[in-house]
């Protein structure tokens, strides 16, 4: 299988020294979905903000797609990156001045140029998809939350991403619009899209995740896949996290 | 009958406020009576009886001091608005350069700031005017041919004369003041969520194309009100134009009240010409607040 | 030793001209242009400048025309300013010189004022033979003593429920606010007294104050109603249902917290205060701007402009950015963060 | 507690009106004022050149500031009870006006808008000095005649009769010119040194007060044509008829010690000269041992020994601020004794 991110050796240091990301290696092969775990303060959103450069590296390598990074954070090749790399963010960061289908548009207007026409249908398509399309003209604020995660997973979809990163995608939204975020995302993994995922869902990690990796104080502790993971994770710190949480 | 006691309270105020305006107003009639100054506007009508060396409209001496008074404010305003044109291009420039990634780039604008800002403008404005452009050789330079020349009395851009009062007034208003704007353009700037920059980069869009879409629309309303109060700021800091012998309107009404004696109708008249400034740049920054929100 | 090998990397040119072609050209420009300013200046220090107009008149500069004899009056005075300026900001040991800065600091004016124009066993000396930077440190530090209660007043006064206050308030900030401040300093130096009684005379040196502290107060008053208007409704509301009464709410409540949100724009005002004390030069005090025009017209230092500008163009900015230390030492004081942390400290 | 209030505002009101209306003409002479004060406040310009100038050990200098040394001396007693304030041109007249300052010694020029009841209203002294405006030009220039200044940059302190006079000249010759106005003589020397202007316009003594400090003199030169009569007088408010005839006869009594030849060497000599011979009457008027020329005044009845003890005649202080051993060397010309061909003359003491 190929493979889409390859991580390897991976430090981040925080100023004042703290280490984020602790020789940390990956592999995320082509249409896989790999699940994130583990408390907070782990490393996890740091290490999926590597694979797209918003947050440089001190030692090792990733390569994106093809694209070496490494801790000299070269912008070229962050931007090629970041034009194929598409990312959904816990606090949505939909651009509040624009409406939801200028959201959508901006990006493939002025990054890849393309024709306006065509990505306004094509954005109307991909918020029909998300079950969304009468909210095309409405600004972000007039949304729920749950419809404006859907908007900014649209938005990423916008810029035909070979990968999409998901940072924590559904911990700023109320209890009863996570499913419906959910559904989308579990939509786009049956559609064969590449994604990594940091999330506390166990259920959507059990039901989509190809392999689940587990961190702990910058470090990965465990890779396995689901249903090992969840039923009889091999480290303890594993287990213990597995118990708060269940 | 009960009366409110708030009622009361804003009777006694009422009356305080009445009774020092009344003792104020009282000592005023009683000095003018004295002095033999009296208050009256006859006089505008009268010729001024001085040239001025800046007129943006037909002036001789024999004009009244009514028109004198009217070309100084026409002055007035034609520095305060090249000032605030440039000085907005400045600020907007040295406050995004504050956030820029080129060290150079960021050190330079915050040197300029901090420097510039810690200064007081009148003496900014002597530097300009005495040291900077008095001592420009007095046969014009010219630099690249014709379209420009520069001399100790004036500077030519394609035919058009400037004073070097002008020019000294225009840049140190525009530095001084680009300095403060620099501020409030960083202070805008940052008033932008975080994540709205990780969201632009993380969409591919580069840091130029992510300023202008993305978060200048967002910081304006942060900026405008801030920017007001420093066009405000500028129109009030012209004022300072009569340090370098540019005739403005505060120029203008200095050398009519001392020629007329006239103090307190020259006052009046200096505040009536600075309310309507100030209405003018209040007016035109709510018009484009109004702008910046419905583009919201 | 990653740190270098980071930044050895960044430096690699070849990569840098490939990455960021503008960013090279951007900087290489400023560089050039750097270096060509600084040469200037180096030889105009080197080669022009005669600073003979600055060490023959430093007595002139710091106090202006005072009587010689009692130089040491005012000199005392703002050495001490200094003292106290630097070992606050320094001083981070707690004691009781720390606690007792404060209380310092507020003894200053009274002090300086003293000092300057006589007192107990000292001779009076006229407020119109004060001058240079001792004069511009009294005018700044007594109008800002006068404007900060007024301006918070007025603030009040703005958020007051009574109609009449709440207006009178606002027109007066917002007329304070529309003038020039240089027209405020003519009418305080020239209209005032056609205000008052026949025979009644305020000196130049407090004319000049009160012009200075009428004009802040309203400037100060809208710093404060933005500090007021930060604080959440639930603040007022919990002291309302805690039963304070109007006043102590303001006073206990609400003040203490607009103040501390309002110290950056106040400072702002104090420093633009101390440089708008320069604008008297215009209208006959001799403060340090104005000491300096005097000198410049001495046919000894005639054409020295630039060593005296450059100069005193110094002693402001030492003074305006000391102020604005100073500033940030006092947020960090009140720092509400900082605080917990010390109580923290002393828990464990 | 509705009745205290309703008290307190009558007893305030009654207050404040009361304010409003002490005071309102007090006829008392302002010579009163100074006496009981025991200081003269006397306006000066401060940063001219020999006549009022800030030294560099922080006095006032200058024949204006020993004018007002002479007043205070004869109202006072004591040369030294003097606070000078600085004044620019515009803020001259509200200050004497307002009563802010006594008298005004400053450069200001006698003329008839300004004596008038209906112009400015003020009272001058005798004419202390006789000024005319002229122009000041750089050699190279070539320029000889103003005639040669058409369309020319003009630098000219503002708000003065400096300012008039110019514009009156050039209309009169009907050339066309650009003021380049500043707000004090010392920015008009600088923009013309920088050559900012082709030609200063000021008086013609503080041109040459101006020239002699320049590094070189000789590259200058001041137009021959006067183009007015500047006769530079102290002033006071008007209608206080026994503060401005006490200024005038302190004026008259320096000129007066210099057709004498009374000075402030041989005062005291000529005191007892005075004292001891009977013969001597005018004399003995003049220094106060006869008569009552003081008391007239309201003066001392010697105020004229205190003025010379402490300032000495016209010539002494002309010599010290003006004179050839002076920064500022401008030949007495006009600003002589009649005696010696000048115009200065004094009635009789009588």
């Amino acid at each position: 299988m190929k493979s889409v991110i390859k991580a390897k050796g991976v430090v981040k240091t925080f100023q004042g020294g703290k280490k984020a990301l602790d020789e940390v290696s990956l592999e995320v092969g082509k249409g896989e979905v790999t699940v994130i775990m583990g408390p907070s303060g782990s490393g996890k959103s740091t290490l999926i903000r590597t694979f797209n450069g918003l947050e440089s590296i001190d030692e090792g390598i990733i390569e994106v797609l093809g694209v070496e990074l490494d801790s000299y954070h070269d912008e070229r090749k962050v931007m090629r990156i970041r034009r194929r790399v598409g990312m959904v963010f816990q606090q949505f960061n939909l651009f509040p001045h624009l409406s939801i289908i200028d959201n959508i548009t901006i990006a493939p207007i002025k990054v890849q140029k393309r024709n306006k026409e065509e990505v306004a249908s094509k954005a109307f398509q991909l918020l029909a998809q998300m079950g969304i399309a009468e909210h095309a003209m409405k600004f972000p604020s007039q949304l729920s939350g749950g419809e404006q995660q859907r908007v900014a997973i649209a938005r990423a979809l916008a810029m035909e991403p070979e990968l999409i990163l998901f940072d924590e995608p559904t911990s700023a939204l109320d209890p009863e619009r996570v499913k419906e975020v959910l559904d989308a995302m579990k939509q786009l993994a049956n559609n064969g899209m590449t994604m990594v995922v940091v999330t506390h869902e166990i259920g959507f990690a059990r039901e989509v995740a190809d392999k689940v990796v587990f961190m702990d104080e910058g470090k990965i502790v465990e890779i396995s896949a689901p249903e090992d993971f969840f039923s009889h994770a091999q480290n303890e710190r594993s287990r213990r996290f597995l118990n708060q949480m269940m | 009958m009960r009366i409110p006691k708030s009622f009361l309270y804003q009777l006694i105020i009422a009356f305080i406020i009445s009774c020092i305006l009344g003792v104020l107003f009282n000592n005023l009639i009683v000095n003018l009576i004295r002095t033999g100054i009296g208050i009256n506007f006859k006089w505008l009508m009268r010729p001024a009886g001085f040239a001025l060396a800046e007129t943006s409209l037909p002036y001789k001496p024999s004009d009244t001091y009514a028109w004198a008074l009217f070309i100084g404010w026409i002055n007035s305003l034609k520095v305060i608005l090249f000032s605030l044109i440039l000085a907005t291009l400045l600020g907007i420039i040295a406050g995004t350069a504050r956030s820029s990634s080129n060290l150079l780039v960021k050190s330079i604008s915050s040197l300029y700031v901090a420097l510039i800002r810690q200064i007081p403008l009148l003496l900014q404005l002597f530097f300009w005017y005495f040291v900077a452009f008095l001592s420009l050789p007095n046969t014009p330079l010219e630099p690249i041919g014709k379209l420009l020349s520069l001399s100790n009395q004036s500077l030519r851009i394609a035919g058009v004369n400037i004073s070097v009062e002008f020019c000294a007034l225009l840049i140190g208003l525009t530095i001084f003041t680009g300095a403060s704007i620099a501020e409030v353009v960083r202070g805008g700037l940052n008033s932008v969520n975080r994540g709205q920059w990780e969201s632009f980069r993380s969409l591919g869009l580069n840091e130029r194309l992510g300023l202008i879409h993305i978060i200048i629309p967002q910081s304006l309303p942060a900026i405008i009100p801030g920017l007001t109060s420093q066009y405000l700021n500028l129109a009030k800091n012209s004022t300072l134009a009569i340090a370098v012998g540019y005739a403005d309107i505060y120029a203008v009404s200095d050398t009519t009240i001392t020629q007329t004696g006239r103090a307190i109708e020259g006052f009046i008249i200096l505040l009536a010409s600075f309310l309507v400034l100030n209405l003018l740049i209040t007016g035109s920054m709510n018009i484009l607040n109004k702008l910046v929100m419905r583009i919201k | 030793m990653k740190f270098i090998k980071k930044n050895l990397n960044l430096f690699s040119l070849k990569r840098w001209i490939r990455n960021k072609p503008v960013d090279f050209i951007v900087t290489m420009f400023l560089m050039l242009l750097i270096l060509w300013v600084a040469t200037l200046i180096v030889s105009w220090f080197i080669l022009e400048a005669n600073w003979n107009v600055v060490s023959d008149n430093l007595d002139l500069y710091a106090i202006g025309s005072y009587p010689a004899d009692q130089k040491w009056r005012p000199m005392i005075w703002m050495l001490s300013l200094s003292t106290l300026t630097i070992i606050t900001l320094t001083w981070r040991r707690k004691g009781i010189l720390q606690k007792s800065l404060p209380w310092i600091w507020i003894l200053m004016l009274p002090s300086g004022l003293v000092l300057m124009a006589g007192g107990p066993g000292l001779i009076p000396v006229a407020s119109h033979k004060w001058g240079g930077l001792a004069l511009t440190l009294i005018l700044a530090l007594s109008s800002a003593f006068i404007a900060m209660p007024l301006g918070i007043l007025l603030a009040l006064g703005r958020r007051s429920k009574l109609a009449i206050i709440k207006y009178s308030c606002g027109i007066y900030i917002d007329s304070m606010r529309s003038v020039p401040l240089i027209a405020i300093l003519f009418f305080g130096q020239l209209l005032i007294p056609l205000f008052l009684p026949v025979e009644f005379d305020i000196n130049r040196v407090v004319r000049a104050i009160l012009a200075f502290a009428v004009f802040a107060a309203a400037y100060v008053a809208e710093d404060v109603r933005g500090g007021l208007q930060a604080i959440p409704k639930t603040q007022v509301e919990a002291a309302e249902a805690l039963g304070l009464n109007p006043k102590q709410i303001a006073i206990l409540i609400m003040l203490p917290q607009a103040l501390r949100t309002a110290i950056p724009a106040l400072t702002n005002q104090a420093i633009g205060l101390l440089q708008n004390t320069s604008l008297m030069a215009i209208l006959g005090l001799v403060e340090l701007l104005g000491i300096s025009r005097s000198l410049l017209a001495n046919p000894n230092f005639m054409g020295r402009y630039l060593e005296v500008y450059v100069w005193i163009a110094a002693v402001y900015w030492l003074i305006c950015t000391s102020m604005a230390l100073l500033a940030r030492r006092l947020e960090q004081e009140l720092d509400p963060n900082i605080l917990t942390i010390k109580s923290n400290e002393i828990s464990n | 507690m509705t009745k205290r209030l309703i008290y307190g505002l009558i007893s305030l009101s009654v207050l404040l009106a009361g304010c409003a209306t002490i005071d309102t003409a007090s006829k008392n002479s302002r010579l009163d004022v100074i006496k009981n004060r025991g200081v003269l406040r006397c306006g000066v310009s401060g940063k001219i050149p020999g006549f009022s100038f800030l030294d560099g050990d922080g006095q006032y200098k200058g024949l204006d500031v020993d004018i007002c040394k002479a007043m205070a001396a004869a109202f006072i007693g004591d040369p030294t009870k003097v606070q000078y304030r600085p004044l620019t041109a515009p803020e001259r007249f509200t200050a004497l006006k307002t009563g802010e300052i006594d008298l005004l010694s400053r450069n200001t020029t006698f003329n008839l808008s300004r004596d008038a009841y209906q112009g400015n209203g003020l009272t001058f002294a005798p004419i202390v000095f006789h000024d005319g405006q002229g122009f000041m030009v750089k050699k190279q220039s070539r320029i000889e005649k103003i005639n040669q200044l058409k369309n020319s940059d003009i630098c000219v302190g503002s708000g003065t009769t400096t300012e008039q006079n110019l514009n009156d000249e050039f209309q009169r010759l009907g050339m066309a010119y650009r003021p380049i106005k500043y707000q004090d003589l010392n920015q008009v020397i600088a923009g013309y040194l920088q050559g900012r202007c082709k030609a200063m316009t000021s008086d013609k003594s503080q041109l040459a007060a101006a020239r002699s400090s320049f590094s070189n003199p000789n590259e200058h030169l001041i137009l021959n044509k006067t183009i007015s009569k500047e006769p530079l007088a102290p002033a006071s408010i008007g209608g206080d008829q026994r503060l401005s005839d006490a200024m005038r006869w302190v004026i008259f009594a320096l000129f007066r010690a210099e057709e004498l030849g009374i000075n402030q060497n041989n005062i005291y000599e000529k005191l007892n000269e005075a004292k001891t011979n009977q013969n001597l009457s005018s004399l003995r008027r003049f220094l106060g041992v006869d008569g009552e020329i003081g008391q007239k005044l309201g003066l001392p009845n010697d105020f004229v020994v205190r003025i010379i003890r402490s300032t000495g005649n016209y010539a002494e202080i002309y010599e010290r601020h003006l004179g050839p051993n002076s920064n500022v060397h401008i030949p007495r010309g006009q600003n002589n004794s009649y005696l010696n061909g000048g115009l200065l003359i004094s009635p009789p003491f009588k």
